[in-house]
């Protein structure tokens, strides 16, 4: 039996079970929030492909950063990513975290989410409709189903890169022990 | 020779007082020496029931007759006895290193060991109230050698109560023995079971009146949490373990062998039992309440173990007074379980004072990681506290149920379901506190306890196991004391015990949690390996929390519930009860003018009249 | 030998059988209440994938205690279920006492609590706090309940007592004691922390209470433990209540029957503050129940 | 119960005013030297104006000076008043108004924090919004907040075309 190829179907098998259920943990940080509640109430459920909330950062898969970023916002963050378990994926909700959106120019907003963390994808929109929501999560399902959802391997693997531009905005950052 | 287990202890009291002030370690060797002795000499003379001893005192004209002899009540209590001393002796060893007092406390611990022998052997009024004094002023000084003095209310009302309940002592058994020209048992028995029966129960209410107070039962307990909290770390065991059970011996006596239960046996019943029994089962059910809701609030980890004691005396005395022989036979069980677990949690926490110094559960934390035996101790204890199987605390509470719900005594079941159930909120709070939760910077240092600390607590979480998977060898003694009394025997084998309705056993139980405990085991090994990450490290809302100290939930634990509870217990704290024996006492010169020239069984009536009005106005403190 | 594997045997059959029941169970409440809020739901085979998903997780652990809970709490829970007879399925039912059984889950919810507050998170300690009052609320009048029962039966045994209702079906305890099996569905939702007496788990407010620290295969082994735990407590409530049953289909039937009435009445109620559910179980089903064992008594 | 003429005979007649204006209807502007600030406001604190709304600052960065408002208000009167003062921006030091409301503590620190004002006898002056802050104070009318912008963060990059303004 080939040990490989083993480990490489059971893989498989876990990462479909991960793309069948995800439980997000959103980050409120600005208006994104507010299209949360009818995306998962009865007008458009997303609890039917099996993507539900989860109450703290040790019990969820994927965190919604629904909003602007300010550098103190990003602090915790931060802390709250590495608090969770692997795998884990983090999706950049609206403008604002794609190019700082209408806080383009604000002295503590960050502008790219990608540049800290280890993004799998956004959802454009200022903010996106819940339609939009759910297609991106749909999308980032099929990512997890084939295995191309990777960012907390990323993370691992570039952890300089996402630690220098972390401490190039925030200074010290506290990590968990 | 019976005489020796009393004057043995009492003779090495003083060697020890003396030898301690060269070393401060050679009193409790020696305790510990003279209680494994004792321990060894009681197993050699298991079983020689017939053993007596007797001496003549020729005192201005009267025959005095001191009796002595060995019954399996006493023999089984002279064996808890010097058992649990002879443990706490070890552990006392390297825990009074610094303590000032540790001469007299050996001392006073030697009489009071002494001291219970001879209340356990003496077959007459008159021994028995000598050594019952004896015990009891011996105890006084050891539990006020403290390091807290001991508040002048709390010593107030301890004497009190016992003075008071020493003289209607006193007062029944002079006017027996003017009736019958005797202090002893058999000659008392047969003259109440003859005598009028308002009467003989008057008087046998005022003989046992030192043992109520003794057991710590409602209303007479308002002396035990002060007690507790103001003993010496290592007597606390003791105190709740023994002591209190010493009452419970008496009361057994008062009840079966002073012929009390044959008095009542016709007067009107409820259910098949006497008023007079009820009414003490009921005594038994407010007790376990009220100590329960009372634990519950304590923020000082040896009040809270004080409180759930006087719950947990509750069971033993429904269980003496329903007097049914799975009622007795539970209640046995149930108080030599009691004197197990009970010696075990107060022996883990000493050793947490030891170590850290308070007895304020929120001022400590996290001590698993520091102290995981004296932790892996309170846990056992508290699961056999608490009645969850395969532990010995289990069987007794089930015992005890079986009789219960077999005579459908709803009221008396229902307290005891309170009491079991919310035993759970009470033990897991010093658990989740104490031992659990952020470790304080302060403690961080903290390590587990010495050798000689440690083999104690070890050898009672065997004994906690051990009498849970066999409690064959407990029922043993208890069906020849039961036999020893006249109560009918419950049919049991070395691990099975049959209730009145169904069977417990314990080797089935056994087998079936290590079953599960392996299909789990099972489960949480092939999954994936886990990281270990701190204690600070945990959600808090994305903060990064640095202070331990504040991220600790100790502080009224059960907060929503107290609130419940809230007007009881500020009722029972505005200090009604000392105003008014205060009040009582003044006037106590005028009673004795009006009431001084009555005879001598009014004496005895009227100090039973005034523990009616004590215990009226004693509202739980 | 062959004794004892087809004891193993019989063992292992029976925890899959119930935490595979068990957690098709949930995923059948999950899809009833998404019909209920008009939604459309998760499959119903969504817990399935959720504890795959678990147990394929990292985790992250908070030292011996906190393993150490996990085990204690599944384990507690299938040692439990091994004394429930299950239809004819029964291993040690015939020794399983009630009392016996109302202690035994205790070990599991003893386990889960040493092993979440040992995490350090004051938030799991302060859902503790609140479910071991709740407890004493629910506890009591359920105890009661089983006083009459037993004194009413005289046998303490469940097989006893499911044998005692056996004949006609208006034998059975729901007919027979109707408030009585009122009182103990009251109860059954109080100890599945269902709707109106979850303020133990809220998430919002301490961030789900007991399980905030569990991620991976401590909140999979968690939810294995609640899996066990339903079946364990519908099925007391199936033997005492609905006669039990002669086969494990029909007995699975009933479970279903209890659970998706007590999952509709636990949709449709806001949550109790603590001290109110505890005042609530002592009000009402707490009366009910004394009454109802005096009515027995006398 | 004053209207707001006789509030302002009350001031014009107490506290040497440098401006006085009634605004519109229930409130007042009161402009003061740095030097009388402190007493005026202890004085209206006596006269019913108990609470302090907030303190406000302005950078007039072509006159060289900061301009502090503090927004008073009456509930015997219903009447808004803003005292107003000008400090030199250099160095930019003013006295605490923490003796007479101790909640003007935080409101010191917050424009402490913004402006770089020295609030002398304030000894909380430390971060509280903002973290590990290094620049000019982010307020200040020549702190350039695009340059820093700029500086800090980085543009994305759409397909080689860079973001500009």
């Amino acid at each position: 039996m080939n040990n490989n190829f083993v480990k490489g179907s059971w893989q498989e098998i876990l990462d479909w079970a991960q793309n069948k259920s995800i439980n997000m943990l959103h980050y409120c940080t600005g208006c994104g929030a507010i299209e949360l509640p009818p995306t998962m109430t009865s007008r458009y459920d997303m609890s039917r492909f099996g993507i539900g909330p989860a109450a703290t950062p040790r019990q969820a898969d994927l965190l919604l950063v629904t909003g602007y970023l300010s550098t103190k916002t990003l602090r915790r963050l931060i802390y709250t990513y590495e608090q969770m378990q692997a795998p884990k994926f983090v999706v950049g909700f609206g403008s604002c975290t794609i190019n700082g959106g209408m806080y383009w120019d604000s002295y503590n907003t960050i502008k790219q989410l990608d540049k800290y963390l280890p993004v799998e994808m956004y959802i454009a929109g200022c903010m996106p409709r819940p339609e939009a929501i759910l297609d991106g999560l749909l999308k980032l399902k099929k990512m997890i189903n084939n295995g191309e959802a990777d960012g907390y391997q990323r993370y691992q693997d570039n952890l300089e890169f996402y630690h220098q531009n972390q401490e190039a905005v925030l200074g010290e950052v506290q990590r968990t022990q | 020779m019976l005489t020796k287990y009393i004057f043995v202890p009492a003779a090495a009291a003083f060697a020890a007082y003396i030898l301690n002030k060269k070393n401060k370690k050679a009193g409790a060797t020696i305790t510990a020496l003279v209680s494994a002795y004792l321990l060894l000499s009681l197993a050699l003379i298991y079983g020689s029931w017939e053993l007596n001893q007797s001496f003549n005192l020729s005192l201005m004209g009267y025959q005095l007759e001191f009796l002595m002899a060995l019954t399996p009540l006493s023999w089984l209590f002279a064996v808890l006895t010097s058992a649990i001393s002879l443990l706490i002796a070890v552990f006392s060893i390297d825990s009074q290193a610094d303590f000032k007092f540790s001469s007299v406390f050996n001392l006073n611990f030697l009489l009071v060991i002494g001291s219970i022998m001879g209340v356990l052997f003496a077959r007459d009024f008159l021994t028995l109230f000598i050594f019952w004094e004896l015990m009891t002023w011996t105890s006084f000084y050891l539990i006020s050698s403290g390091k807290k003095k001991m508040a002048g209310r709390a010593a107030y009302r301890y004497l009190i109560l016992s003075a008071a309940a020493a003289y209607s002592f006193l007062m029944a058994v002079i006017f027996i023995f003017q009736q019958t020209g005797s202090f002893a048992f058999e000659p008392a028995a047969e003259f109440l079971l003859n005598n009028s029966a308002p009467q003989s129960i008057l008087l046998l209410l005022a003989i046992s009146l030192p043992f109520w107070v003794k057991a710590g039962i409602f209303p007479l307990h308002v002396w035990v949490k002060d007690a507790h909290g103001n003993a010496p770390k290592e007597f606390s065991p003791f105190l709740s373990g023994m002591l209190l059970k010493v009452g419970f011996y008496g009361l057994i006596v008062v009840f079966h062998q002073l012929s009390f239960f044959k008095i009542i046996e016709n007067t009107i019943a409820y259910r098949g039992l006497p008023l007079l029994s009820y009414l003490f089962a009921l005594l038994g059910a407010v007790t376990i309440i009220t100590g329960t809701i009372l634990a519950i609030r304590q923020e000082d980890m040896k009040k809270l173990i004080a409180y759930s004691s006087i719950s947990q005396m509750g069971y033993i005395i429904i269980g003496i007074a329903i007097a049914t022989p799975l009622g007795f036979s539970g209640s046995m069980l149930h108080l030599m379980n009691h004197l197990i677990f009970k010696s075990t949690i107060f022996l883990a926490l000493a050793a947490v004072i030891y170590r850290t110094g308070t007895t304020k559960m929120y001022e400590v934390g996290g001590l698993i990681f520091r102290m995981p035996l004296t932790f892996a101790a309170y846990l056992t204890a508290i699961i056999a506290l608490a009645g969850i199987p395969p532990t010995n605390g289990f069987i007794s509470k089930w015992v005890i149920y079986q009789a219960l719900i077999e005579k459908g005594y709803l009221f008396l079941a229902l307290a005891a379901f309170f009491g079991s159930i919310a035993s759970f909120m009470y033990v897991f709070k010093p658990l989740s506190t104490v031992f659990l939760g952020q470790l304080k910077p302060q403690h961080q240092e903290i390590k587990e306890v010495p050798l000689l600390m440690k083999i104690p607590m070890l050898i009672l979480i065997g004994v906690i196991v051990l009498f849970g998977v066999f409690p064959g060898i407990q029922m043993n003694i208890i069906s020849q004391i039961s036999g020893d009394l006249g109560i009918e025997t419950v049919n049991y084998s070395l691990y099975s015990i049959q209730g009145a309705f169904g069977a417990w056993n314990s080797l089935y139980i056994f087998n079936v949690f290590a079953a599960g405990f392996v299909i789990a085991l099972l489960v949480f090994g092939l999954a994936k390996k886990s990281k270990l990450v701190g204690l600070l490290d945990t959600y808090s809302s994305g903060e990064y929390v640095t202070d331990a100290e504040s991220y600790h939930y100790a502080y009224q634990y059960y907060r929503p519930f107290d609130r419940l509870f809230d007007n009881l217990a500020a009722k029972s704290l505005t200090g009604f009860y000392e105003t008014l024996t205060a009040n009582l006492l003044k006037s106590g010169e005028s009673f004795r003018r009006i009431f001084a020239a009555g005879r001598v069984q009014n004496y005895a009536l009227y100090s039973v009249l005034l523990f009616v009005i004590l215990a009226a106005v004693g509202w739980i403190i | 030998m062959i004794d004892l594997i087809y004891k193993i045997g019989h063992f292992l059959l029976i925890t899959v059988f119930a935490t595979a029941l068990g957690l098709l169970f949930m995923g059948i409440a999950r899809k009833i209440i998404a019909r209920i809020q008009k939604r459309y739901g998760p499959p119903v085979y969504q817990p399935y994938l959720d504890v795959l998903k678990l147990f394929g997780k990292d985790a992250i652990t908070h030292g011996f205690i906190f393993d150490f809970g996990a085990v204690m709490a599944l384990g507690g829970v299938i040692a439990t279920l091994f004394f429930i007879p299950l239809g004819s399925w029964q291993l040690y039912s015939m020794e399983g006492t009630v009392l016996l059984v109302i202690y035994l889950l205790a070990v599991a919810s003893l386990g889960m609590a040493m092993g979440t507050v040992g995490s350090g998170n004051p938030q799991a300690s302060i859902g503790i706090s609140r479910a071991l009052t709740q407890m004493l609320g629910y506890e009591l009048p359920f105890l009661v309940i089983l006083f009459s029962l037993i004194f009413r039966y005289q046998t303490s045994s469940i097989w006893g007592l499911m044998q005692a209702q056996a004949g006609s079906f208006l034998n059975w305890n729901l007919f027979a004691y109707p408030m009585m099996a009122l009182v103990a569905f009251v109860v059954l939702i109080g100890m599945m922390g269902k709707k109106p007496f979850d303020a133990m788990i809220a998430p919002s407010e301490i961030g789900s209470g007991p399980v905030v620290e569990s991620g991976g295969k401590y909140l999979g082994m968690l939810l294995l433990q609640k899996s066990i735990t339903i079946i364990i407590e519908l099925a007391l409530y199936v033997n005492l209540f609905l006669g039990g049953a002669d086969n494990i289909f029909s007995f699975s039937f009933k479970m279903l029957i209890v659970w998706i009435l007590a999952t509709m009445f636990g949709s449709l109620f806001p949550r109790f503050r603590i001290e109110d559910g505890v005042k609530f179980f002592w009000k009402w089903p707490l009366g009910i129940a004394i009454l109802q064992a005096l009515y027995i008594i006398i | 119960m004053r209207n707001e003429k006789e509030l302002l005979e009350l001031i014009n007649v107490h506290l040497e005013p440098q401006a006085v204006e009634i605004k519109r209807e229930q409130n007042v502007s009161v402009e003061l030297a740095p030097k009388n600030l402190i007493q005026a406001l202890s004085f209206l604190k006596s006269h019913s104006y108990q609470h302090l709304s907030t303190i406000s600052c302005v950078d007039w960065l072509e006159e060289g000076a900061f301009e502090l408002v503090y927004h008073l208000f009456s509930y015997d009167d219903y009447i808004n008043i803003s005292l107003k003062t000008r400090i030199k921006r250099e160095p930019g030091i003013f006295q605490t108004a923490k003796e007479i409301w101790p909640v003007a503590e935080f409101y010191e620190r917050d424009i402490h924090e913004f402006f770089g004002v020295e609030f002398k006898g304030n000894d909380n002056l430390e971060e509280m919004i903002l973290e590990n802050w290094q620049h000019l104070p982010p307020m200040r009318k020549d702190f350039d907040t695009r340059e820093f912008v700029n500086d800090q963060y980085e543009w994305r990059d759409y397909n080689g075309q860079k973001h500009t303004d």
